[in-house]
Parts: C-alpha cells; structure tokens; sequence
C-alpha cells in the first residue's frame, strides 16, 4: 500500500503542479507582462510555455497512472456472450482479462481496510490518501454474481475489477477547520482527473500557439473599427497582447484547478474564478458595446446558476456537513485513524454496497421534529443511540428523500449556467465576442466543459429524479440550440449552438445512465471543437469578416483550414463506417445515442429522450455541413473578402493539423488503451448498476446500467441510426448547397414564420428582457423615485439643520477657540522672537555653555546633596 | 643625588633610598602630556598644533604603559597618533592656504574660556581628589603590584572583545566561565563597532569627496554653493 | 645580569635597572649608527655590482670599507641650512622625530631569548605601532620645509604608509594568530627546532603571506621601487630635498633602521627568529631547546643568526631597489589596495582555515598536551603549561614596580 | 593629601585627565580653526580614557578586583575606535564646509544662527 500511497504523492504532486504553472504565469504576465519584449511579445511565450510544461507533467502523471493503474478492456460487444441483457448485467472482459488482472487485483484483494497510509505531513497539514478499494463490495457484488448470473474466473476478476477504482484525495492545506467544517485546498485524482489534465492541457496549448498567431495585430496599436467615438472617429488604442496571455493562464489555472479539486468548496472557488476569466476575455475588446455587455451578460447568467449551486452546497453542508468528495483519513491524539467520509462514502455507503441511499445526515436533517422530541425526553447520549436506532426506519419513510434532490437539483443548476443548458444558455452565443482563441479553449473545450465534468463528478449523489430532469433539459437544449444553428450566418454563432447542443447530448447521457458515454463525449467533443473554432478563427482571420454568406470557394484558397475542418465536421456529425472504424464523435455519440435508445427501451414514457437524440443527430450533420459547403465550396459570393483571402500562418496551422488528428484518433482504443476504458475506471463506486426511484419530481423511472446499452441489439440499432441521420443531414445540406437542387431562400420563405422564429433564436432574449429585465427596470425606476422624492428630501432636510447648527459652531470656533489659540501662538511666537538671539550659531560659545553648565550642575548637585561625587 | 631628588620631590624617593622610576616616568609623561596640551591651547600655527597633540598623545600612551594597560598604550600609537592625527595633518595641509593657518580669536573670547576652564578644571580635581581610595592604594593594595608586573593585557581583552571574560575572577580561580557569573564579553560592541567604522569610513569618503558636478551641471552647483548662503 | 649585579656587586636595585636601561640604549643607538654606515656602504657595493660597476675602491682600503665613515665626517662638517620660508621648530624637529621613533621600535625587537630593550606582551603591534610614527617626521618634514617639492614627497609618504599599514597589519596578524600571543620573544621561542617549524612553512598560505608582508614592508620604508615621497626625477629629493647636513643624514639613518628592523621583524615573525635553521645548539646538546635554559654562548649565536637573516633582508631590498623601476603613485595604491590587501585578507582566513583543520600541523608533530589553537600565553595554560611569558622580568619597568612593592612593605 | 608625597595613584592620573580634558575644552572654546575645535575634541576625549585606564588599572587599584577591572581598558578601547571614526567624519565634514565656504573658521558657520 505505500506504493500506492506514493502513487497519490507523486500524482498529487505532478498535477499540482501543472496546475500552478500556469499561475505563475498568470502572476508573471500580470507584473512584467508589459515589459516582456517588444509590446510584450515574449508573453505569449512564458504563457505557452508553462501551460506546456503543464500538459508535459499533466502526460507524465498520466503515464504514471497507466502504468500503476492499467486501463482494463471494456468488451463493448462482449456483453451478449455474458448474459448483458440483464439490465444491471456487468460488463465482462471475457479472455483477456486475466493476466491484466493478475497484477492490480492481486493487490487490491489483499489490501482490505489496512489501505490507509500513515498521514503524513506536508506543511503541517495532515496530507492523506484515501484509496478506494473496498472488499465488502467485492464480495457483495460476487455474491451477486452467484446468485444471478453465470459465473466464472473471469466475473470473479471483473468483480473484483468493479469495485477496485483507484482513486486518490487528500488536502494540501486547511484554510479552515472546525467540527462542522473544513474548508481546504485538496485534491480527488481518479482516472478521469488524470484524463481531463492532459486534455485540457493539450488543447490549452495548442490554442496558446495559435493565439500567439491570431492574436498578433494586438501587438501594436490598433484601430477599432466597431468603436465609433462620440467625436465621431475611430478607438485608437495600444494592443493587449499580454493582457490577453494573462487571461488565458489565469484561466488555465482557474479550470484545472475545478478539475482536480478535492471539495466542492473548492470547486465553487475556482467555479467562480472560471466566470471570472471568461468575464475578462469575452470583454477582451471592452469598448465595443456588444463585448462588454456579452461579458456582463455571461457573467449574470452564470450567477444565477451559480445561485441553485449555493443552495445545493448549502444543502449538503448543512445536513452531511462536509464537502469533501473522497474520505479524509486523520490521526486523533491517540494515534488512531479516524476516517472522516467524504460525500460518496456517505451517499453510497460501502455497508450498503454502495447503492445510492439518503445519507444519515440527511434523514436527521428532515426528521428534525422527531428528534427534538426523542432529544426532549432523554440524555444526550441515549438520544443519539435512540436516534441513530431510528434513522434506518425514517430513511424507509422516504425522509431526507427531498434533500437529496434539492442537493442534486442546485448542483446541477451551477453545472447549467456554466454549460450552458437551457434556460441559461442565452450567453453562450454571444459570448462569441470574445476573440477566437477564446471560444475556441474556454467557450467550446474546456470552461462549458465544467459542468459537464461536475455532474460527472457529482454522479454518485444525484437521485433518478434528478437523473430525468437533467435528461430532459439535456434534450431540450440539444433540440433547441441544434435549430437555432440552422439559420445562423455567422460563423461562430453556428458553432456556438452546436457547442451549446453537443453540451445537452452529454447531459443528456448523463442523465439517461451513461457516465462513460456523456464524459466521453466530453472529451472527443473537446478536441474537434476547439478544432473547429480555430478553423472558424482560421477563415475569419483570412476573410476578415464573421458572415458565412460572404464566403465560399476558400478550399482552394485555405486547404490546411478546409481539411481540418472537414476532419472535424466529420467527427461532430460522428461519421464513420459502422461498425468498423470511424472519427471519435463516431464512438462517443453512439454511445449516446444506445443509452438513450435503451433508456427508452426501459422507460417507454420517456421515448422523447430518444427522438430528441436522434433527431438532433441529423440536424447536427445539416448544419454543420451546412457550414462547411457554404465557406468552403462554391463560387466566392463576395469578390471583395475572396480577393485577400490567404492561408494563416503556420503557427496557426500547425495546431489545426495536430487537433485534427486528435480528433480522428480521440476515439480509437489500442487493446485496452482507450478513453472509454480510461473513463471506465473512473466510473463512481455503485454507478454501473442501474437505478431505480424516484417519484419526487417524475413517476418512477429506472435508470438503467450503462453496460447493458452495450448490447448488441441496442448497438446496432444505435449505430444504424446514428449513421443514418448524419448521412441524411449530410445530404440534406449538399443538397442544399452544393448542387442547388433546392434554394435555401425559397425554404426559408414558405417558412417564414418558423424560419424567423429561429432567427430569433426562439426569441428567448426577448422574453427575458420582457419578464425579468423590464420588470428590474421598473421596480428600480420606483425605487429610484423613493430615493429621490423621500429619503433625499430628508436628508436635505437635516443638511440644512446641520449647516444651521455648523454655522452657529464655526462662530464659536472662529471667535473663542480661535482666539485664544491665536493668543497662544502669538505670546509663543514673541517669546521665540526673544529667544532666538541666543541661537548665536557660534560654536564656541555653544561649547562655553555647555562647560558652564556642567560646572553649574555639578556644583548645584554638590551643595543639595551633602555626598562625595565618589563614595569611598 | 637620590636623596635630594627625593627631599623634593617625595614621589620619587624608593625605599632603599634610590630613584623611584615608576614615579620618575610617571611624573615625565604627565608634565609632557599636560605642558604640550597646553600647548595646543597656545600655539597658533595649525600644523604646530597638531605636532604638539601628537606628541601629548604620545606622551599619554606612556601613561596608559605605566599603569599597565599595554595593549590600550599601544593602540593609542597605532590609531590615536599614527591614524588620526596623520588624518588630521592631511586636513590641515588640504586646507592649509596662508590667511587660515592661524585665525585670531578676539582675547576677550580667550579670558572668558580661560576662566570657564579654570572653573571646570577646579570642580574635576576637586573630585579627583575627592575620593580617598584613589590615592595610593596601591601601597594597600600589596600584591598588587607583582601580579600586575607580569599581566598580560592583549589577550584578555582579545578574549573580552570576541565574549570571553578571562581576567579578574576567572584568573583568580574564584569563578569559572562555566558559572555563568563572570562579567560579560565585549562582543556584541566589538561587532557594533567595527560596522560603525566601515560606515564611517564610506561616509566620509563620500563626504569629502570632490565635488566635480559643478562643472557639469548648473543646477548642482547652484546648490552646492549658493545654497549654503 | 641584573641579579649579578645585584647580589655579587652589590649594587642598588635602582641603580642596577638604570644602568642596564641606559646600557640598552646604547647598544640599540650603535646598532643602528653602525647598521646605517654599513648599510650604506653596501647599497653602494650592492648597486655597484648590479651595474656592473666596482663601487668605492679607495677609501680605506681596497673595497672601501671607510667610505661611509668619510661620507659621515662630510656630513656633518656641512651647514645645515634652513630654507627663509621654513618652520622653524617644526624643521629641526623632524628629523629627529623620525630617529625617535626608529628608535622607540628597537626596544621592543628582540635579538635572541632575552635580548630586548623592553618585553612587551604586545611586542609586534608595539614595534608596528611606532614604526609608523616614523612617517610623522617626513610630513612635518615635508610641511616645514616651505617647498612644494618637499610638501608633495611628505603627502605621497603619508598616503602610501597610511595605506600600506593595512595591508602590513594583515599579514602581521597571521603569525600573532598561529602563535596566540603578540609577544615577539614567545612568537620566535614557538619557531624552535629545525627550520620547518619556522611560520613560514607553516602552511601555504603563510609563505604567500611571507612575500604580501616583504612587499608591504618596502613600500612601508620607502624603499624603491615605492620610494615616491623622494622621487629624484620629479620631486627632486622629495620631503628631504631642503635638508643637508647632520639632519639630513639622521634621516638616512631612521631609513636604514627601518630597513633593518622590518627585516628583523620578518625574521622573528616568519623565520625563526634567532633560532637557525638546524638546531645546531640542541643537537650539540648546549641547550635542551628552551630558550630559558641556554647559556651565554648560544644566545649570542641565536644574536648572530638574527642579524644574519636581518642582513639578508636588508641585503634583498638593495637588490630590488637597484632591479626594479620605481612605480607610479597610482600603481603604489593598486598594488597595496587592489592586490595586497586582498591576498592578505584571503590569506588570513586560509591561515584560519588551515589552523582550524590542522590544530597541530599537518604532521601533528605536537605533544598532544596543548592545541595550539587554544589560547596560548603561558599565564593562561595552567600548572601544566610551560610558563615562558612571564618568566623573567621586563628589563625596564621592573624595578619602578619593583620599587613600588617595596614602598608599600 | 600630598599628591607629591603619596605614591603614584588614581588621583595622579585623574588629574591628568582632568588637566587634558579642560585643556580640550578651552581648545574647542578658543580655536576658530575647525581643525583646532577637532583638536580639541580629541584631547577631550584622550583626557576621559586616561581616567577609565587610571580606573581599570589594577597596577594603581593595587586590587585584583577592581572597580573596572579589564572594563576600563576595554572603554579606552572602544573611546579610541569611536574618535579616530569621529576624526574621519569630521575631517570630511570639515572639508566639506572649506569647499562651501573657502574657510575653516567656525564663527562663519553660523548660517542658521537665529
């Protein structure tokens, strides 16, 4: 176990790391960015080179983590041979499984509880490492394994497998500690951590290479064009090149620094700092209008998500009163190990196999009444074995059920601002003010990403109630947004809604049961599109302008920037030869796609779920097609952007290369060397089961297990359709553009009113404005006339008396206390005036002085006391 | 001859009735350090006067030899006679141009410092005399003398200097360092000191250091001249 | 002597101390009027035969050895003359104001065990101390001539010994530290025995210490190639250029006193004093090593042995003189700032360094009984240690004090 | 008391000292010659360390505890580093005040006399 321990240390320590580099860099740029070179050229260099050597240690954990903890071969179209279609069945990894076990579970199995490291000190802050490899739930889900399903070695070592997830936490330093509350800088590293490091540090570094390119007319002083002074003239100002590296360190830290918190204090702190980051960025041009008020307006919509986080962590603080994820492990004066769980622990016990139960504390939260009354009539400590006697009961009564959700539901309502679900997804396009290098990291790859990577990490807790409602708004924005993206001009406007779409498949996967699939597309999703974006970034840098009808023909013109972008079409649409081979939106959407079918299967209520996932698929393909034919292919329809049109610059290209093949590969596995596999590993304890409850907010639904969508039955109707819609929209959009077999215009006139209404982008910010805005404007309008018509008057009214009263004072202070001050000052100033003929200047006399004087004092001193000077 | 000197001078006069070097030394150091301070005081020439302080110096490092403070005798030579006053004849000669080598001070200037210092050199030996033990206790004192003959002070107070207290008690073998009871060291004031002379050191050289700025910029000189005005 | 005196002749103590004190004096007054007739003699033999000349012949025979007798006899049948503008007082006094203090470091230099004017426990910084008062003569000099020859030579001798005393007292310092005691008679009684006991070989950094302290002793005596204060081909004579006569060659005199005593003081401090480099009276078995124990015969071959190695030494700065040209003042300042003081200061803690690793010398030859690390004056190291400081009176103070104990019986 | 007829002792050299320190004092108090006030300083301060050594000698205590003992040596000490750092400043400060005002009389340095 000290191996593993150290594993934690060093894992710890590198991703620690990693994650303040690029602090570092922020604080470096901050002071001496200006001075860094020419216009602080070298900025863009310290900032690129320590989000690198961020991605450099965050590869280096992660092979570290491989070979510690490598990734078992998770048999997609295995399961059938194994019985799968048992709705919880787990996965086997049949044949080749064995030997890959042989090492990892050897350890695991005789690990038991004896895995608790000695705490050791960094600091002066008790650091732990909490590993979670439980043999309790082995050996329940063994027994499970006998009783339900046929059995071999094989099981035996998937069992095992199961419930071994290496996952380590521990605290760096203690801002604070109570009985009630810790609030600390920690760490939770599981494979998923791991994982989003080096994918956030690669596509941070790639972006911070282009940026080095995209961003270089900031280098000089720059006129803003889309500033009009009120002189009439143009903005004219100094370039923010090193602005601009600062805030994209700053916000490097701020997402790594989410994803590898230990707590949700933590998470919330660097939550904020996110918002922040995208804050300073999307207003990176703060004099133009449209910036500063899509930064205003990403920055108050993600508070108001970030308001039903606070009453989740309230929610959870006030009844479990700890944040932390993982177990904390401390040492008690007596040198015992006390083991303070964490919220999975509590959530889903491993008493309790680790299904999903209201934890004690909420159960005692809710029943409060009966517990004042048990309190009421007995001794402290009889009540609390009475109570703890009781909680099993009240928790079969179904109290604290609410709790749970109301945790669950305010968590997820952060991870809906932040990734921009519906209803709170108005900012997300307009946040495209923001310059590209910006949409393309925090807006599409990475900042959005968060709250699909909270849910994830929050997954253990959240109840089948929850689970549906965030299907459903999953659902509802992919449809929602995947429509807007339909009729959208601007470039990055349509990739913004399909960043905001692909953003509701992965709640959408979340919430129908698929962990891996939802977290694997989170990362596929990241690498085609921050690929995309810089593509986008790409053309407007060559065009010079955001309007898709201004372009066309660039292909020939811009072949690096098609390609990739065809290479990330490709992926988002999920193209691929089915069943064989595809790019890895292919795997990742499947995925999707089979555990919406199969919710869908177990839940026919909710077959919406399903349509909504298949329909967007294909609405996915048109538009994103529908992008690319129109500034790639064709004729130029604009003489004057096509006639400059060039290439970028291979700064900016080379990352789009690099990308591209990412996003060709993300998806591949080599043996068991695959995200999916990866991400498996990472999946929380007790999650692989399904899930059956509710009742709350919806009628009783079953989540099921994620492992069965792996069916082939399932499979292959997934896949099938999957294929079938994107080739469908494809079409559709060559169609459309490419051989003119029908004329877009003429569409959008037979459906004028629907065409409008999604130009209107289903009108949400009008009904915004309508229902909060003008209503806030009012209440301040009213509140404003208070202010002025009463409170002012008052207040004018007791200036006046004041003045009345000061007037009467500074008489006095003028006359009396004046006077004798100036008495005073003139009688000191008469007598300096005497006195300074003695200040002769003339040292002698000042020495002559002196002597007297000492002559003088030694004889006064002589006569009143009647003593020698030297006592014998 | 010895018995006349003796008859006038009773300071002199030994035992057995020979010449009393000690008092014979005692008594020369004291009149040259005495006449030649005076001397000062009357000499108006500078560079004279500081010949006769160096020689009253001189004279007074015989005294501290006599009263066996060898080491602070020799110190007096090195730093006092040789060190400071070839300092001193450096400003005298720098600044030696003839109106100021002798500056005449008004003679009722002189009758009143000579009364001051009358009056003052009046109450100091009136309290040198003052206190009966400070006269001839050695003669009490009795071994006093021997030891005193073989003493060695450069170590001691070497030893002083860097904390280490080895004379009086400690030598005597009445107490050892060990106890804790001796008199503290010096070392803390050593130390004190000799940062106090480099920073005295870089002072002055960059206070008597030539003022060359006059030449290159006007607005220094304005201040370096005008505004002492 | 004073105890034969004492109680074989009967003489008063106070007359015995006196005698002996003014017999002092004169044996360092003829040493250095001799030392200075001879030195003389040599710097011409010296000088001659470096270029390759035969220097006098004549007089007194035929390697003219009355040459500075007769260039004496000259002096002082010539007027001594007094420029109009002189001080003076201050122009008489001078030279003898530099004689003196030449003089006043002969007491405390030591010949052989107990051949010293006056046993000081702080010998070395005493004969350092009033050597440097020797410059004071050459600026009163300097000054009271009333020549700006006289006044430039007396101001670059006070900034260049000024200056040179830094570097001097470092090297001095080294010996003192190895010795632990300021007392030049303990520091050469340390050096007994065969010549690799001498400081000099003590450790590498005292030999580079040995040469840093020959060049500050030159230039400390005025010596070429750091003679500046009497640059005859731009000052004329410098600080002596009014000067002729008995005065004049008083202050010839103080310079090859000078000379003379830094020579011995190197000797004492690094060479062993009077002790030779083979322990010919120990192994003869005259003296058992102490210097307490050894009779007339070996002292005076220990007084032989000191004036030897002086000789040499004084000999050595001829030979530079007459080699190497004399330098720039900027240069004299450079070399003492810039080279020598550093060295002597790097020097110094190497010594320190070495001290403190090898306690008892690389060969930890030493008894075992003391580390010389330790403080080592005799009245300090007990019963056991060997009491030398304190063994035999000082020759001049003692009978004041003696006196004194006597009075108060 | 006979100074003349007691053997040689503290107040000898008391009176010493207090013959230099007013010679000193009289010196600052008569010279308008910086250089001679400097001069003055300096035998003020001579003055006062023949008393600590007169105070810690123990060859006129004639005690070996005496009141002082190795401390007055140690004072004299310290009094000599102090005036030869004083003596440099001063003759800086009085170089200083001879390029302001191409003298040295003390009497013009009455600038800020009131």
């Amino acid at each position: 176990m000290e191996v593993q321990s150290d594993l934690g240390a060093t894992l710890s320590t590198l991703l620690g790391l990693a994650w303040l580099i690029p602090l570092g860099s922020f604080a470096a740029i901050l002071f001496f960015g200006p001075k860094m070179g020419p216009h602080g050229r070298n900025s863009a260099w310290v900032a690129t080179a320590a989000i690198g050597a961020s991605f450099a240690l965050s590869l280096f954990a992660f092979g570290t983590w491989m070979v510690a903890h490598p990734p078992q071969v998770v048999d997609h179209h295995g399961a059938e041979h194994h019985g799968a279609e048992h709705g919880e069945g787990e996965h086997h990894d049949g044949a080749h499984g064995g030997d890959d076990h042989g090492s990892g579970h050897g350890d695991a199995g005789h690990e038991e509880h004896s895995s608790w490291s000695p705490p050791r000190g960094s600091g002066g802050v008790p650091a732990t490492f909490a590993r979670f490899a439980d043999d309790a739930a082995a050996a329940e889900q063994h027994a499970a394994g006998e009783g339900g399903h046929e059995h071999d070695d094989a099981a035996h070592a998937t069992a095992g497998h199961s419930s071994e997830r290496p996952a380590y936490s521990g605290d760096w330093y203690s801002l604070y500690r109570s009985p009630t509350l810790v609030l600390s800088i920690g760490w939770y590293i599981d494979s998923l951590t791991v994982l989003l490091f080096v994918v956030v540090t690669f596509i941070a570094t790639c972006i911070h290479v282009y940026a080095t390119g995209y961003m270089h007319d900031e280098l000089h002083d720059i006129t803003d064009h889309e500033v009009t002074l009120a002189s009439g003239g143009h903005l004219h100002r100094p370039g923010r090149y090193s602005r601009f590296f600062q805030g994209l360190s700053l916000f490097c830290f701020s997402m790594l620094g989410i994803v590898i918190a230990g707590n949700l204090a933590m998470v919330f702190v660097f939550w904020e700092l996110v918002g922040i980051c995208s804050w300073f960025l999307i207003g990176f041009s703060f004099e133009r209008t449209s910036a500063s008020t899509a930064a205003n307006k990403a920055f108050i919509v993600n508070r108001v998500g970030d308001f039903g986080m606070l009453i989740g962590l309230m929610a959870l603080w006030g009844s479990l009163g700890t944040l932390h994820f993982g177990d904390t492990v401390s040492v008690d004066a007596d040198g015992h190990q006390v083991v303070q769980p964490g919220l999975f622990s509590l959530v889903r016990p491993a008493e309790n196999g680790h299904a999903l139960q209201v934890p004690d504390g909420m159960v005692v939260a809710a029943a409060s009444d009966r517990v004042a009354s048990i309190a009421a009539g007995s001794s402290a400590e009889a009540a609390a074995a009475e109570v703890a006697g009781e909680v099993s009961e009240w928790r079969a009564m179904g109290m604290g059920n609410w709790l749970l959700v109301v945790a669950g539901l305010g968590i997820f309502c952060g991870c809906m601002g932040k990734s921009a679900q519906v209803p709170l997804h108005v900012w997300l396009p307009d946040a495209m003010e923001g310059p590209t290098p910006v949409s393309a990291l925090v807006h599409s790859a990475t900042m959005v990403a968060a709250g699909v990577y909270l849910t994830g990490r929050f997954y253990p807790v959240l109840t089948p109630d929850v689970l549906v409602v965030i299907a459903y708004i999953g659902a509802i924005t992919l449809f929602i947004a995947a429509t807007i993206a339909l009729v959208c001009t601007d470039i990055k406007r349509v990739l913004a809604y399909s960043t905001v779409s692909q953003l509701g498949y992965m709640m959408l996967a979340l919430g129908v049961g698929g962990w891996v699939a939802g977290l694997f597309h989170l990362v596929t999703h990241a690498f085609f599109k921050s690929l995309l974006f810089m593509c986008s970034g790409s053309v407007i840098h060559a065009c010079h302008t955001n309007d898709m009808r201004r372009m066309g023909g660039l292909l020939k013109k811009m072949p690096y920037t098609g390609w990739t972008m065809l290479a990330g079409c490709l992926a988002i649409i999920g193209a691929g030869v089915p069943f064989v081979i595809g790019f890895s939106g292919y795997y990742s959407k499947d995925s999707i796609l089979a555990q919406a079918l199969l919710f869908r299967q177990v839940n026919p209520s909710h077959a919406v779920l399903w349509y909504a996932a298949a329909g967007g698929a294909a609405l996915t393909a048109f538009y994103m097609f529908r992008l690319w034919f129109m500034t790639f292919l064709g004729e130029p329809r604009d003489e004057h952007v096509a006639e400059h049109v060039h290439e970028s610059p291979a700064v900016m290209t080379a990352p789009l290369v690099v990308l591209s093949v990412m996003a060709v590969i993300a998806g591949w596995s080599l043996g068991p060397l695959g995200v999916a596999n990866l991400l498996e590993q990472a999946r929380p304890l007790g999650t692989a089961d399904g899930l059956t409850g509710g009742g709350l907010l919806t009628a009783a639904v079953t989540v099921p297990a994620e492992a069965a969508s792996h069916a082939d039955s399932i499979h292959f109707t997934a896949t099938i359709t999957a294929f079938a819609t994107a080739a469908a929209g494809v079409l559709l959009a060559a169609a459309f553009y490419v051989w003119r077999l029908v004329n877009p215009a003429a569409i959008a006139t037979v459906l004028r009113p629907v065409h409008t209404f999604l130009e209107n982008k289903w009108y949400f910010d009008e009904i915004y404005d309508w229902i909060f805005v003008k209503p806030a404007h009012g209440i301040a309008a009213l509140a404003s006339a208070n202010d002025r018509g009463i409170i002012d008057s008052i207040i004018h009214f007791f200036a006046w008396a004041s003045r009345q009263l000061a007037a009467v004072d500074a008489w006095m202070d003028r006359v009396l206390v004046d006077g004798l001050v100036n008495v005073l000052a003139a009688a000191t100033w008469s007598t300096g005036l005497r006195l300074r003929s003695i200040q002769t200047g003339r040292l002698r006399q000042y020495v002559m002085f002196i002597v007297v004087g000492t002559v003088a004092i030694f004889l006064l001193v002589s006569m009143m006391f009647s003593t020698t000077v030297a006592s014998p | 001859m010895s018995s006349s000197v003796a008859q006038l001078l009773p300071v002199l006069a030994a035992a057995e009735g020979g010449l009393n070097w000690h008092g014979f030394f005692f008594l020369l150091f004291a009149l040259l350090a005495c006449c030649l301070a005076v001397a000062v005081v009357l000499a108006d020439n500078v560079v004279r006067m500081a010949f006769y302080l160096v020689l009253s110096l001189g004279a007074t490092a015989g005294l501290f030899f006599l009263a066996g403070a060898e080491f602070v005798g020799a110190m007096q030579l090195m730093i006092y006679v040789g060190g400071t006053l070839v300092l001193l004849i450096f400003g005298v000669m720098l600044t030696a141009q003839e109106p100021f080598v002798s500056i005449k001070t008004p003679v009722r200037d002189k009758v009143l410092a000579g009364l001051v210092g009358g009056a003052l050199l009046a109450v100091l030996i009136q309290a040198a005399l003052s206190g009966p033990a400070w006269s001839g206790s050695a003669a009490e004192g009795g071994g006093g003398v021997a030891l005193a003959a073989g003493q060695p002070s450069a170590t001691p107070l070497g030893m002083a200097l860097v904390g280490i207290r080895v004379d009086g008690d400690v030598a005597s073998g009445e107490k050892s360092p060990e106890d804790g009871q001796v008199r503290s060291g010096y070392l803390l004031p050593f130390e004190i000191v000799s940062v106090h002379l480099l920073v005295v050191l870089v002072g002055a050289a960059y206070l008597a250091r030539s003022k060359r700025r006059k030449s290159s910029g006007g607005q220094g000189a304005d201040l370096s001249t005008g505004g002492m005005r | 002597m004073a105890e034969y005196l004492i109680q074989t002749v009967g003489l008063p103590g106070w007359l015995t101390w006196s005698l002996l004190a003014v017999l002092s004096a004169v044996l360092i007054l003829n040493l250095m009027a001799g030392g200075a007739l001879v030195f003389i003699w040599a710097e011409r033999k010296v000088s001659a035969r470096i270029q390759d000349r035969l220097g006098p012949t004549r007089t007194g025979g035929s390697f003219g050895w009355l040459q500075s007798l007769a260039d004496g006899i000259k002096l002082l049948a010539k007027e001594d003359l007094m420029p109009e503008g002189a001080d003076g007082m201050l122009f008489r006094v001078a030279p003898y104001v530099s004689f003196c203090a030449s003089f006043a470091a002969f007491i405390g230099l030591p010949f052989a065990f107990d051949m010293v004017g006056l046993r000081l426990n702080v010998g070395v910084f005493y004969v350092v101390a009033v050597l440097g008062l020797e410059v004071f003569g050459v600026i009163l000099a300097g000054y009271a001539s009333a020549s700006k020859w006289s006044l430039f030579g007396a101001m670059r001798e006070a900034a260049q010994v000024v200056s040179y005393e830094v570097p001097l007292g470092m090297c001095i310092v080294v010996p003192v530290m190895l010795a632990g005691t300021m007392d030049l008679v303990t520091i050469a009684e340390k050096q007994a025995g065969w010549f690799t006991n001498w400081y000099l070989f003590h450790d590498p950094f005292t030999f580079v210490v040995f040469w840093v302290y020959v060049t500050c002793a030159v230039a400390s005596v005025n010596r070429a190639p750091f003679d500046l204060a009497e640059a005859e081909s731009e000052l004329v004579a410098g600080f002596h250029t009014e000067y002729s006569g008995l005065r004049w060659s008083f202050f010839f005199m103080a310079e090859y006193s000078s000379m003379f005593l830094v020579s011995g003081l190197a000797a004492v401090l690094f060479l062993g004093g009077w002790n030779g480099p083979v322990p010919i009276a120990t192994l003869l078995g005259l003296s058992d090593g102490t210097g307490e124990s050894t009779g007339a015969i070996v002292r005076l071959l220990g007084l032989a042995n000191l004036l030897g190695k002086a000789t040499l030494g004084v000999l050595i700065m001829m030979w530079i003189r007459w080699t190497l040209p004399r330098l720039r003042i900027d240069q004299v300042m450079t070399t003492c700032l810039k080279y020598c003081t550093p060295i002597a200061a790097v020097m110094f803690a190497g010594a320190m360094t070495w001290l403190w690793v090898f306690p008892g010398g690389v060969l930890n030859l030493d008894d075992g009984s003391r580390r010389p690390g330790e403080i080592r004056e005799g009245w300090l190291e007990g019963p056991g240690g060997r009491s030398t400081a304190v063994s035999d009176a000082p020759v001049d103070d003692a009978p004041a004090l003696a006196e004194i104990a006597e009075v108060s019986k | 008391m006979n100074l003349l007829s007691d053997p040689v002792g503290v107040s000898h050299y008391l009176i010493v000292g207090a013959i230099l320190f007013t010679t000193g004092i009289v010196c600052m108090v008569v010279k308008r010659n910086a250089l001679g006030v400097l001069m003055g300083i300096e035998l003020v301060l001579n003055g006062a360390n023949v008393n600590f050594v007169a105070f810690g000698s123990p060859v006129l205590r004639g005690e070996q505890a005496s009141i002082l003992g190795l401390d007055g040596q140690l004072m004299a000490l310290f009094v000599i580093l102090l005036a030869a750092a004083e003596a440099a400043v001063a003759l800086a400060i009085t170089l200083n005040f001879y390029n302001n005002h191409a003298t040295v009389d003390v009497d013009r340095a009455d600038d800020l006399k009131g």
